[in-house]
C-alpha cells in the first residue's frame, strides 16, 4: 500500500514534466497547427538556460523559473517569425520536417558551446530534503514539482476558459477562417502562441534541471515520448495532453516497480491500445481526422 | 455606404463572379437573389475578405477594401453572418456573442441581446452547437449586433427556419435599418425578402442580371421565381 | 407497384453532438425509381446520403440494400454492393487526368487494384468503355488533361462518369446541375433519364425543373425528418411543403 | 463530410512520366552512374549509397505516392539488417539469401505496425510510426544475446558461392550485391507506376472519394506500407552485408530522419530523387568525417531546414519543374 | 629492447608513418576524449622525435583524425578507408563498444595494428580479440572489479545494484557481483533500468528498501548523472548508504559539481593529479588544451608512445613486427604504472585505482577531484587472460 502510494506520488512528479511540455505542444497545434518536433529540445534549452544563468549570473532557480520562460517565450517568437510562419499554410508535415531540422541543429550548437558531458545544477537549499509519512519517502523537490507543473496547468486551464484570451485562442483553433471574418486578428496571436508553447517546453526543462542531467540529448527521447503521451491524449485536446501526460508518468513509475525493463515499452503499448480502441486518442474528438 | 464595382472571383481556374457592380446606403436593405450556386455566398466572402481569389473593387464608407485584411474590414463595420451560421462548438453561447469585438457606439449591450432572444439568455451556458438550427440563426444574428456592425451580410437567415421565426428575423432587419445601420441580404425566399427589403439585385451566374425596387420586385414575383429557378 | 425496394431506412438518425441532422427517417426507394430528396438547405439530405454510402455512421436506425442490412459498413463495401455516388462538393484527384479517374472507377470492383506486380497500362483495357463514358458526358477531348486543370462545370460532369463507370444498381446524385448552365442542365436531365432505365436513382436537387422532370417520387426533407412525401404534381401543392420549402408564391 | 488529409507532395507530382524517349535516356544514364560509382567513390561507400538510395525511394512510395509520412522506417531497415546478420552468421548461405530473409522479416513487422499506424493520418501518423519504432530500437537494445546489444552484432560473414574475390573484397562485392538493390528499384518503380500505384495516388489526394469508388483505403495503406518496408529492408540487409556488422543506430530515429531528409532533398514523390538525396547525405557524412569540421547534424539539420523553407520540390522535383516550364 | 638500428629506406609504406584517430569528435564522448585525443597523440610524436632525433627510424610521422560521428557504420567504413588509401598504420582511441568491435575485425582483416583505448567492452580481448588489435587503457572487468572487491574490503559488505538494462550493465553487474563475492560481501538484489532514462525515483525507492551499505550503479553518461541527483534527493545517503559508480569519468565530476558526487567511490584507469610525473604531463597538456586531461586523453597518449617505440624497435612499420616487439613488453609510462602489454589476449594491464570524489571543501583547484583511496595492482586490476585464441 506505502509502496502503491510512493510510486503513484512518484510518476505524478515524472508526469509533471510530460503535462507541462505536451500542454505546449497541444496548445500550438491547436492554433497553429503545427506538430513541433523541436519541443524536445526546447525543453533542452530550458534547463540550459538556467544551468547557464546559475553559472554565470548566479540567478537562482526561483529566478530561473521566471526568467527562462520568458527568453524562451522570445526564442519561440523568433522561430515562428523567422521560420514556422512560412509554411502555415502548407501542409503540416512540411513544419513537422522543418522543426525536425531545428532539432538537429540546436542539439548540435547546445554541444557545441556546452559539451556533452552536461552542465551542473544544484538544488535549491529550501527544496532539498524530504517529508517521511508512514514509510513514504517525499521529497520536497518531487512535490514541489508535481504542485508546480499542477497549478501552471491549472492556470493555464483557467485562462483558456475564462478569460478573452483563452476564448479567442479557442476560436482560432476551431475556426480560423471565421474569427478572422469577426474582426479577431488570427495572425496576432499565433506568434505569441507559439512563443507561449516553447516558454512552458522551457519551463518543464527548468524544474527538470536541477533533477536530470542536463545534457545536449536530454530531450530527444523526452520529445518521443511527449509524442506518444498527445497521441494518448488527443492531439486537438488541451486537457488531454495534461491528463495523457500525468498518466503516461504513473505508467512509467509503475512499470519501472514491476517490469523495470519494460517500463518504457510500456508507454508505446498504451499507445497502441489508444490507436486500437480510441484511435482520436482519449479526449480527442472522433471527427476530428479522416 | 457600399459600393462595389466590377467585383470578379474565382475558383481555381472557375470564374465565379463576373464583374458584379452593387451598392448599398445607409439604412438600407438590399437582397441579393438568385439560385444555389450563382455566387451570392461568394460574393460576401469577398466583401468580407475571405476569398482570395478576387479582383475589382470594394469600398466601404469611402475607404478602398483592396488590401485591408479580413479582421480589420470586421472592425471597420463589416458584420457577416455565414450561411453555415459559424457557431463556435468550444464557446458557450455567451462566449460565443462576446467573441467578436465591439466596433462602434451602435453595439447592442449583453441585456439588450437577451431582452430580444430570450431563448439565448436561457441557454447562455450551454456549447454553442448545442442549440437548435434556429437558435443558432439567431444567435449568429445576434452575435454580429451587439459588436455594432454598420452594414449587416446576411447570407440566407430564414434558411431552414420555421416561418415564425422568420417573422421575427424580419421584424430584427427592419430594427436594424431603423437604427441607420445597412443589409445586405442574401435570400433565395422571395417572399421574406420582400417583406423587408428596398432594393433587390438578381444575381445569375456570376452576374448582376437585374436590379429592382420592391414593388416592382412584389408586382413579378411570380416571374421572378421562375427565373430563380425555385 | 410490384417492383422491389431497393433502399430501405428504418427511424434512421444521426446526431452530430446534439443536433439531430437526420431525425427517425423511414424511407422506401423501389427499384427501378427516380426518387427525389428536396428540402431546405441542412435540411439533412446530403447527411442521409452520407448514412446511405456509409460515410458517417447512424446513431440509430437501419438500413437495407435489396433487403440486405448495411447500417454501419464502410463506404467501400457499400460500393461494392453496387451503391455508388456523386459528390456534392466536387470531389477529385487533382493530380490524375479524366481518363485515369474512370479506369480507376472501372477498376475500383475487380481487385485489380491490388496488382502492384502489373504495368498500369492493365488499366487502360477497357478503353472503348473508358472513352464512352467520358464521351457521354462530353469530356472526352480532355480525357487526358489532369483534372485540377478542368472548369467546375466539367468536373461536376466527370463526376457524374464516375458513378456511371461503376456501373451501379443504385445511385445517389448530390445535386447533379449545381453550378450547370440551363442548357447543361437540360442535357445533364436527358442523361440521367437515359442512364436511370433499369436502375435506381436517389437525386437530390434544388433545381424543381430537374426533379420535376425526372422524378417518380419525392420525399421532402425538413430539419431532419420527412416533411411530405408522394409524386411530384402532389407535393408540390402541399400546403406544408409549400410553407417549408416551396415558398408561399409557386402558389400565386 | 470530413476534411480529407492534404497530401505531403509536389503538387505536380505526377502519376507517370510521359516522355518515354527521355526515360530511356535517364535509365541509361543511371545504370551507367550506378556502375561507375565504385570506380571513383570508395566502394564500401559507393554501397551505402546505392542501399541508402532504395531506402529513400521505399520511403518515397510511402510519402510522395502515398501521403503518409513514416518517421519509423529505422524500424524496418534495421530489423532487416539484424535478421540478415542472424542468418548469414548462424546459417552460412550465400549473403543474397540472407538479404531477402532480412526483407521478408521487415514486412512480417510492417505489418501489425501498419495495421495500427494506418489508422491515423497525416501527422499522426508520423508520430506514431516514429513511436513504434523507438519501440522496435528498445526491443534491440535489450534483446543483446541476440542483438548483441550495444556491441552490434560483429562479423556478420559475406558468403558468396565461394567467390573469394566478392567475400573479401568490397569493390567485387558492390557488383555482386548491385544487382539486388537495381531490383528493388525496379520494384518501386513498378508498384508505382501500377494499377496499385494508380489507386495510391488517388488515395493521396483524396481518400474519401476512393473508398466511394470502392476502394478499402485503409488495406491498400496497409499494403504499401508492408512493400515499402520489403524493399527497405532489401536495402537494409545489403547495408548489413556491406558492412560485416549491424549496429543499434539502424534501428535509431536518427536513422528515420536520415532517410526522410534524402527523399526530401531528393523531391518527394519523384522516386528517383531518393538517389540524389541518399547520394549527397551519404558522401557528405562521408567527407565531414575526415574534415575537421565537427557537427554533422548542423549541416543536417540546417539542409533540412533550407530545403523545407525553400525547395519544398527538392532537386529532382525542381529540375523536372523547370524542364516542363521550358517546354 | 631500445635504441634500434638506424634508418633505412623502403621499410616504410609510403615512406612515412601515419598515426590515425578514430574518435568521436562531436557526439557523447566528444569531452573525454574528441578531440583532444588527437592532441595526446601528437604530444607522444614530439617526445618520440624530441627522444631519437636523427636516430628515429622514420623521418615522416603523420596524425590524422577522423570523425566517426558515433555512428559504428561510419568507424567500420573509415577504418576500412584508413588501412586501405590512407595508408594508416595504426588506429588509435575508437569509443563505444560497437565502433571497436568492427574497427578490430577491420584490423584483423587489413592486418594493420589497431590499438583500442576509449571503449570499454572485454570481448576486444575475449571472444573477438585478433593479433593486431589491443585494448591499452580499462575495461568493463576492471571498473567493476576493483571497486566491488575494494569497497567490500573497506567494510561495505551489502551491496544493491542498480544496472541498465543492456550488454554494458548486464556485465558490469555480473563482474561486480563476482567480485563482491569473492571479497565476502553480499548482493542483496539487483535492479535492471530502462536506457535511457530519466526517472530513477521508483528504482532507487525499491534499492534502498534492503538497508544495503552500498549501492552500486552500473549507468553512465547521462543516466548516471540523473541517477546521481536523484539518489542525491531520495534521502538515502542521510541514511549511511554510499553510492558506488561503476565507471565515471572525470568528465562527468566536472560538469555535475563535486558536491553532488562528493564521497562516491569508483574506479579510475589514470588521475591526472596522482603524482609529480603525471601532473608535469598534465600541465603540458593544459597548455595545449587549456583542459585537464581524462585518463583516455593519457591513454591515447601512452599507446601512441609505445606504438612509436615499438616501431623504432622494428626498424620498420610493417605490422607483423611491431605487434612482435610490443607482445609481451613490460612498460612504464605517464600513464602505464606496472604496465605489461599481455602477449595472450593484447589487454595491456597496469595498476588501477579506486578514488573517492573530494568534497567541495577539499578542492584546491580545478579539476581537484578525486582522491586515491587505493592502488589496485596490475595483475588485481585486469582478469586473468581468457576466451582469446588468436
Ligand atoms: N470551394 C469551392 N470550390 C469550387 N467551386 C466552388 C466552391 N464554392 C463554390 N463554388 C462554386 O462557385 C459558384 C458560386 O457559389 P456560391 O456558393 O457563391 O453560390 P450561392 O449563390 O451562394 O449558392 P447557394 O444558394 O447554394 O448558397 C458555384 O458554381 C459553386 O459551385
Ligand atoms: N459532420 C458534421 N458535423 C456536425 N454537423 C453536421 C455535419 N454534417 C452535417 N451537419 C449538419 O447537419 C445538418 C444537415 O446537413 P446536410 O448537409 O445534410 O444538409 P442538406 O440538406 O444536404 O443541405 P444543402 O441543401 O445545403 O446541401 C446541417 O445543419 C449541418 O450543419
Ligand atoms: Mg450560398
Ligand atoms: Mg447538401
Amino acid at each position: 500500500m506505502n509502496a502503491v502510494l510512493q510510486y503513484t506520488v512518484q510518476g505524478l512528479a515524472a508526469g509533471s514534466f510530460y503535462a507541462l511540455a505536451a500542454l505546449g505542444l497541444a496548445i500550438i497545434f491547436g492554433v497553429l497547427g503545427v506538430v513541433n518536433f523541436a519541443h524536445g529540445a526546447f525543453y533542452m534549452l530550458g534547463a540550459v538556460a538556467a544551468a547557464v544563468l546559475l553559472d554565470s549570473f548566479g540567478l537562482s532557480l526561483w529566478w530561473s523559473l521566471l526568467v527562462v520562460p520568458v527568453l524562451m517565450f522570445g526564442f519561440g517568437v523568433v522561430v515562428e517569425r523567422l521560420l514556422v510562419q512560412w509554411l502555415l499554410r502548407l501542409d503540416p508535415l512540411y513544419n513537422f520536417l522543418l522543426t525536425f531540422g531545428l532539432t538537429l541543429v540546436v542539439v548540435e550548437l547546445v554541444k557545441q558551446r556546452y559539451g556533452v558531458s552536461g552542465l551542473p545544477y544544484e538544488l535549491p537549499g529550501a527544496l532539498r530534503g524530504r517529508l517521511e509519512l508512514a514509510g513514504v519517502v517525499l521529497p520536497y523537490y518531487q512535490l514541489f514539482v508535481l504542485l508546480a507543473s499542477a497549478v501552471v496547468c491549472a492556470l493555464v486551464g483557467l485562462v483558456m476558459t475564462r478569460t478573452r484570451v483563452g476564448m479567442i485562442v479557442r476560436a482560432a483553433t476551431e475556426k480560423p477562417e471565421l474569427a478572422r471574418a469577426l474582426g479577431i486578428n488570427v495572425g496576432r496571436w499565433v506568434t505569441p502562441v507559439f512563443g507561449f508553447g516553447v516558454a512552458l517546453a522551457g519551463l518543464a526543462g527548468v524544474l527538470a534541471a536541477p533533477f536530470r542531467a542536463i545534457t545536449a540529448d536530454m530531450g530527444n527521447s523526452f520529445a518521443i515520448i511527449l509524442f506518444a503521451v498527445v497521441v494518448i491524449g488527443g492531439l486537438g485536446s488541451i486537457v488531454g495532453a495534461v491528463v495523457a501526460g500525468f498518466l503516461v508518468g504513473l505508467v512509467e513509475a509503475f512499470g519501472q516497480a514491476y517490469a523495470p525493463t519494460f517500463a518504457q515499452i510500456l508507454i508505446f503499448v498504451l499507445m497502441a491500445v489508444i490507436i486500437l480502441v480510441r484511435p482520436a486518442g482519449l479526449f480527442g474528438r472522433a471527427e476530428a481526422t479522416a | 455606404m457600399l459600393e462595389v464595382t466590377g467585383l470578379t472571383a474565382w475558383y481555381g481556374q472557375a470564374q465565379a463572379l463576373h464583374g458584379v457592380d452593387l451598392r448599398v446606403d445607409e439604412g438600407e436593405v438590399v437582397t441579393l437573389a438568385g439560385r444555389n450556386g450563382a455566387g451570392k455566398t461568394t460574393l460576401l466572402r469577398c466583401l468580407i475578405g475571405l476569398h482570395r481569389q478576387a479582383g475589382g473593387r470594394v469600398s466601404f464608407r469611402g475607404r478602398d477594401l483592396a488590401r485591408v485584411p479580413a479582421h480589420r474590414r470586421a472592425r471597420a463595420g463589416l458584420g457577416w453572418v455565414p450561411d453555415d451560421r459559424g457557431i463556435y462548438a468550444g464557446l458557450t453561447v455567451e462566449e460565443n456573442l462576446l467573441l467578436p469585438p465591439t466596433v462602434s457606439d451602435r453595439a447592442w449591450p449583453l441585456e439588450r441581446v437577451y431582452e430580444v432572444f430570450p431563448v439565448l439568455a436561457e441557454r447562455r451556458r450551454a456549447p454553442g452547437t448545442t442549440l437548435s438550427g434556429g437558435e443558432q440563426q439567431m444567435l449568429a444574428i445576434a452575435r454580429v449586433l451587439r459588436t455594432g456592425a454598420r452594414l449587416l451580410l446576411l447570407d440566407e437567415p430564414s434558411e431552414g427556419l420555421a416561418p415564425v421565426i422568420v417573422a421575427r428575423i424580419g421584424a430584427i432587419i427592419r430594427e436594424i435599418k431603423a437604427t441607420g445601420a445597412g443589409v445586405l441580404l442574401v435570400e433565395q425566399n422571395v417572399t421574406f425578402a420582400a417583406t423587408v427589403a428596398d432594393r433587390h439585385y438578381l444575381l445569375g451566374q456570376g452576374r448582376v442580371v437585374d436590379t429592382l425596387d420592391n414593388s416592382e420586385f412584389s408586382r413579378r414575383e411570380g416571374e421572378l421565381l421562375k427565373h430563380l429557378g425555385i | 407497384m410490384t417492383s422491389r425496394v431497393a433502399v430501405r431506412t428504418r427511424a434512421l438518425t444521426k446526431e452530430f453532438r446534439g443536433f439531430r441532422a437526420v431525425d427517425a427517417v423511414d424511407l422506401e426507394v423501389r427499384e427501378g425509381s427516380v426518387h427525389a430528396l428536396v428540402g431546405p438547405n441542412g435540411a439533412g439530405k446530403t447527411t442521409l446520403f452520407n448514412l446511405l454510402t456509409g460515410f458517417v455512421a447512424p446513431t440509430s436506425g437501419a438500413i437495407t440494400v435489396f433487403d440486405e442490412d448495411v447500417t454501419g459498413e464502410p463506404p467501400e463495401r457499400v460500393a461494392r454492393r453496387g451503391v455508388a455516388r456523386s459528390f456534392q462538393i466536387t470531389s477529385l484527384f487533382e493530380t490524375l487526368t479524366s481518363r485515369e479517374h474512370v479506369e480507376l472507377a472501372l477498376a475500383g470492383r475487380t481487385g485489380r487494384g491490388f496488382r502492384f506486380w502489373r504495368s498500369e497500362k492493365l488499366l487502360g483495357r477497357e478503353r472503348p468503355r473508358v472513352d464512352a463514358l467520358l464521351a457521354e458526358v462530353g469530356l472526352a477531348p480532355l480525357a487526358d488533361k489532369p483534372v485540377g486543370l478542368l472548369a467546375y462545370g466539367q468536373k461536376r460532369a466527370l463526376e457524374l462518369s464516375l458513378v456511371l463507370a461503376l456501373d451501379p444498381r443504385v445511385m445517389l446524385l448530390d445535386e447533379p446541375t449545381a453550378g450547370m448552365g440551363t442548357e447543361d442542365v437540360d442535357r445533364t436531365i436527358d442523361l440521367v433519364r437515359r442512364i436511370a432505365a433499369g436502375r435506381t436513382v436517389v437525386l437530390v436537387d434544388h433545381n424543381m425543373h430537374v426533379v420535376g422532370s425526372l422524378a417518380d417520387r419525392v420525399t421532402v426533407l425538413q430539419q431532419g425528418r420527412v416533411l411530405a412525401e408522394g409524386r411530384y404534381d402532389e407535393v408540390r401543392v402541399d400546403e406544408r411543403v409549400i410553407t417549408a420549402y416551396l415558398g408561399r408564391a409557386e402558389h400565386a | 463530410m470530413t476534411v480529407t488529409e492534404a497530401p505531403a507532395t509536389n503538387a505536380d507530382a505526377p502519376a507517370a512520366g510521359h516522355h518515354p524517349r527521355r526515360r530511356w535516356a535517364l535509365l541509361a544514364a543511371g545504370l551507367l552512374a550506378a556502375l561507375a560509382l565504385p570506380w571513383f567513390v570508395y566502394p564500401p561507400v559507393a554501397m551505402d549509397i546505392v542501399a541508402m538510395a532504395l531506402f529513400a525511394i521505399a520511403l518515397d512510395i510511402l510519402l510522395g505516392y502515398t501521403g503518409l509520412l513514416s518517421f519509423g522506417h529505422a524500424a524496418f531497415w534495421g530489423s532487416s539488417a539484424y535478421v540478415t546478420g542472424l542468418i548469414a552468421t548462424h546459417y552460412g548461405v550465400p549473403f543474397p539469401l540472407a538479404i531477402v530473409g532480412g526483407a521478408v522479416f521487415a514486412m512480417i513487422l510492417a505489418l501489425p505496425l501498419g495495421y495500427l499506424s494506418v489508422r491515423r493520418s497525416g501527422i499522426y501518423f508520423a508520430m506514431v510510426t516514429l513511436a513504434f519504432a523507438q519501440l522496435v530500437y528498445f526491443v534491440g537494445y535489450q534483446w543483446s544475446d541476440l542483438t548483441g546489444g550495444e556491441n552490434g552484432l560483429q562479423g556478420v560473414p559475406r558468403a558468396f558461392f565461394g567467390l573469394e574475390l566478392v567475400e573479401t573484397n568490397s569493390f567485387y562485392f558492390y557488383y555482386a550485391a548491385l544487382p539486388i538493390l537495381l531490383l528493388g528499384m525496379w520494384a518501386a518503380w513498378r508498384i508505382v507506376h501500377s494499377p496499385f500505384g494508380r489507386v495510391l495516388v488517388s488515395i493521396r489526394d483524396n481518400s474519401q472519394r476512393a473508398r466511394a469508388l470502392g476502394y478499402e483505403v485503409e488495406k491498400y495503406k496497409v499494403v504499401a506500407f508492408v512493400l515499402s518496408a520489403g524493399l527497405t529492408g532489401l536495402a537494409g540487409g545489403v547495408f548489413a552485408i556491406n558492412h560485416g556488422f549491424v549496429a543499434l543506430t539502424e534501428l535509431h530515429w536518427s536513422t528515420s530522419g536520415e532517410v526522410v531528409l534524402m527523399t526530401v532533398l531528393g523531391g518527394i514523390g519523384t522516386l528517383w530523387g531518393g538517389i540524389l538525396g541518399a547520394f549527397l547525405v551519404v558522401m557528405l557524412a562521408d567527407y565531414l568525417a575526415s574534415s575537421g569540421f565537427h557537427g554533422i547534424d548542423l549541416v543536417t539539420g540546417s539542409v533540412f531546414v533550407v530545403v523545407v523553407l525553400l525547395f519544398r520540390r527538392g532537386i529532382w522535383g525542381t529540375v523536372r519543374h523547370r524542364w516542363r516550364d521550358r517546354r | 629492447g631500445q635504441g634500434g638500428p638506424g634508418a633505412s629506406g623502403g621499410k616504410f609504406t609510403g615512406d612515412k608513418l601515419v598515426l590515425a584517430v578514430l574518435n568521436d569528435q562531436s557526439g557523447v564522448y566528444k569531452d573525454a576524449s574528441g578531440p583532444n585525443s588527437v592532441t595526446a597523440v601528437k604530444m607522444a610524436v614530439a617526445d618520440y622525435r624530441k627522444k631519437y632525433g636523427d636516430k628515429a627510424v622514420v623521418d615522416t610521422i603523420e596524425v590524422t583524425s577522423t570523425d566517426h560521428q558515433n555512428k559504428p557504420d561510419i568507424a567500420n567504413t573509415k577504418a576500412a578507408e584508413l588501412y586501405e588509401r590512407g595508408g594508416a598504420d595504426v588506429i588509435l582511441d575508437v569509443p563505444t563498444s560497437s565502433a571497436a568491435l568492427a574497427v578490430a575485425t577491420q584490423a584483423k582483416n587489413h592486418k594493420k595494428l589497431f590499438l583500442d583505448v576509449s571503449a570499454a567492452t572485454t570481448a576486444l580481448t575475449g571472444e573477438q580479440c585478433n593479433k593486431y588489435t589491443f585494448q591499452w587503457a580499462y575495461n568493463t572487468y576492471m571498473l567493476a572489479h576493483g571497486t566491488g572487491t575494494t569497497v567490500t574490503k573497506n567494510g561495505g559488505a551489502k551491496w544493491t545494484i542498480i544496472y541498465p538494462d543492456y550488454e554494458f550493465g548486464q556485465n558490469m553487474t555480473k563482474s561486480f557481483t563476482d567480485a563482491i563475492t569473492k571479497a565476502g560481501g553480499t548482493v542483496q538484489n539487483s535492479i535492471p533500468t530502462p536506457f535511457p532514462n530519466e526517472n530513477f525515483a521508483t528504482f532507487l525507492t525499491k534499492a534502498g528498501s534492503t538497508r544495503p551499505d552500498v549501492i552500486g550503479t552500473m549507468h553512465a553518461g547521462g543516466d548516471l548523472i540523473n541517477l546521481v541527483k536523484q539518489f542525491n534527493d531520495s534521502g538515502l545517503k542521510e541514511k549511511g548508504i554510499e553510492l558506488a559508480v561503476g565507471l565515471m569519468l572525470i568528465t562527468d565530476i566536472h560538469s555535475l559539481g563535486v558536491d553532488q558526487f562528493a564521497g562516491t567511490m569508483f574506479t579510475d584507469a589514470w588521475y591526472w593529479n596522482m603524482d609529480a610525473e603525471s601532473r608535469a604531463w598534465a600541465d603540458r597538456f593544459r597548455a595545449e588544451t587549456r583542459t585537464r586531461p581524462t585518463f583516455e586523453h593519457a591513454g591515447n597518449y601512452s599507446a601512441a608512445l609505445q606504438y612509436l617505440e615499438a616501431v623504432q624497435a622494428a626498424g620498420t612499420d610493417d605490422a607483423d613486427a611491431v605487434v612482435g616487439e610490443l607482445e609481451g613488453k613490460k612498460v612504464e609510462d605517464v600513464f602505464l604504472r606496472n604496465g605489461e602489454i599481455r602477449a595472450a589476449d593484447h589487454s595491456v594491464v597496469h595498476d588501477a585505482y579506486l578514488v573517492r570524489v573530494k568534497k567541495p571543501s577539499e578542492v584546491t583547484e580545478d579539476w581537484d577531484y578525486e582522491e586515491i583511496v587505493t592502488t589496485i595492482p596490475a595483475a588485481e586490476a585486469f582478469a586473468p587472460a581468457s576466451g582469446c585464441s588468436m
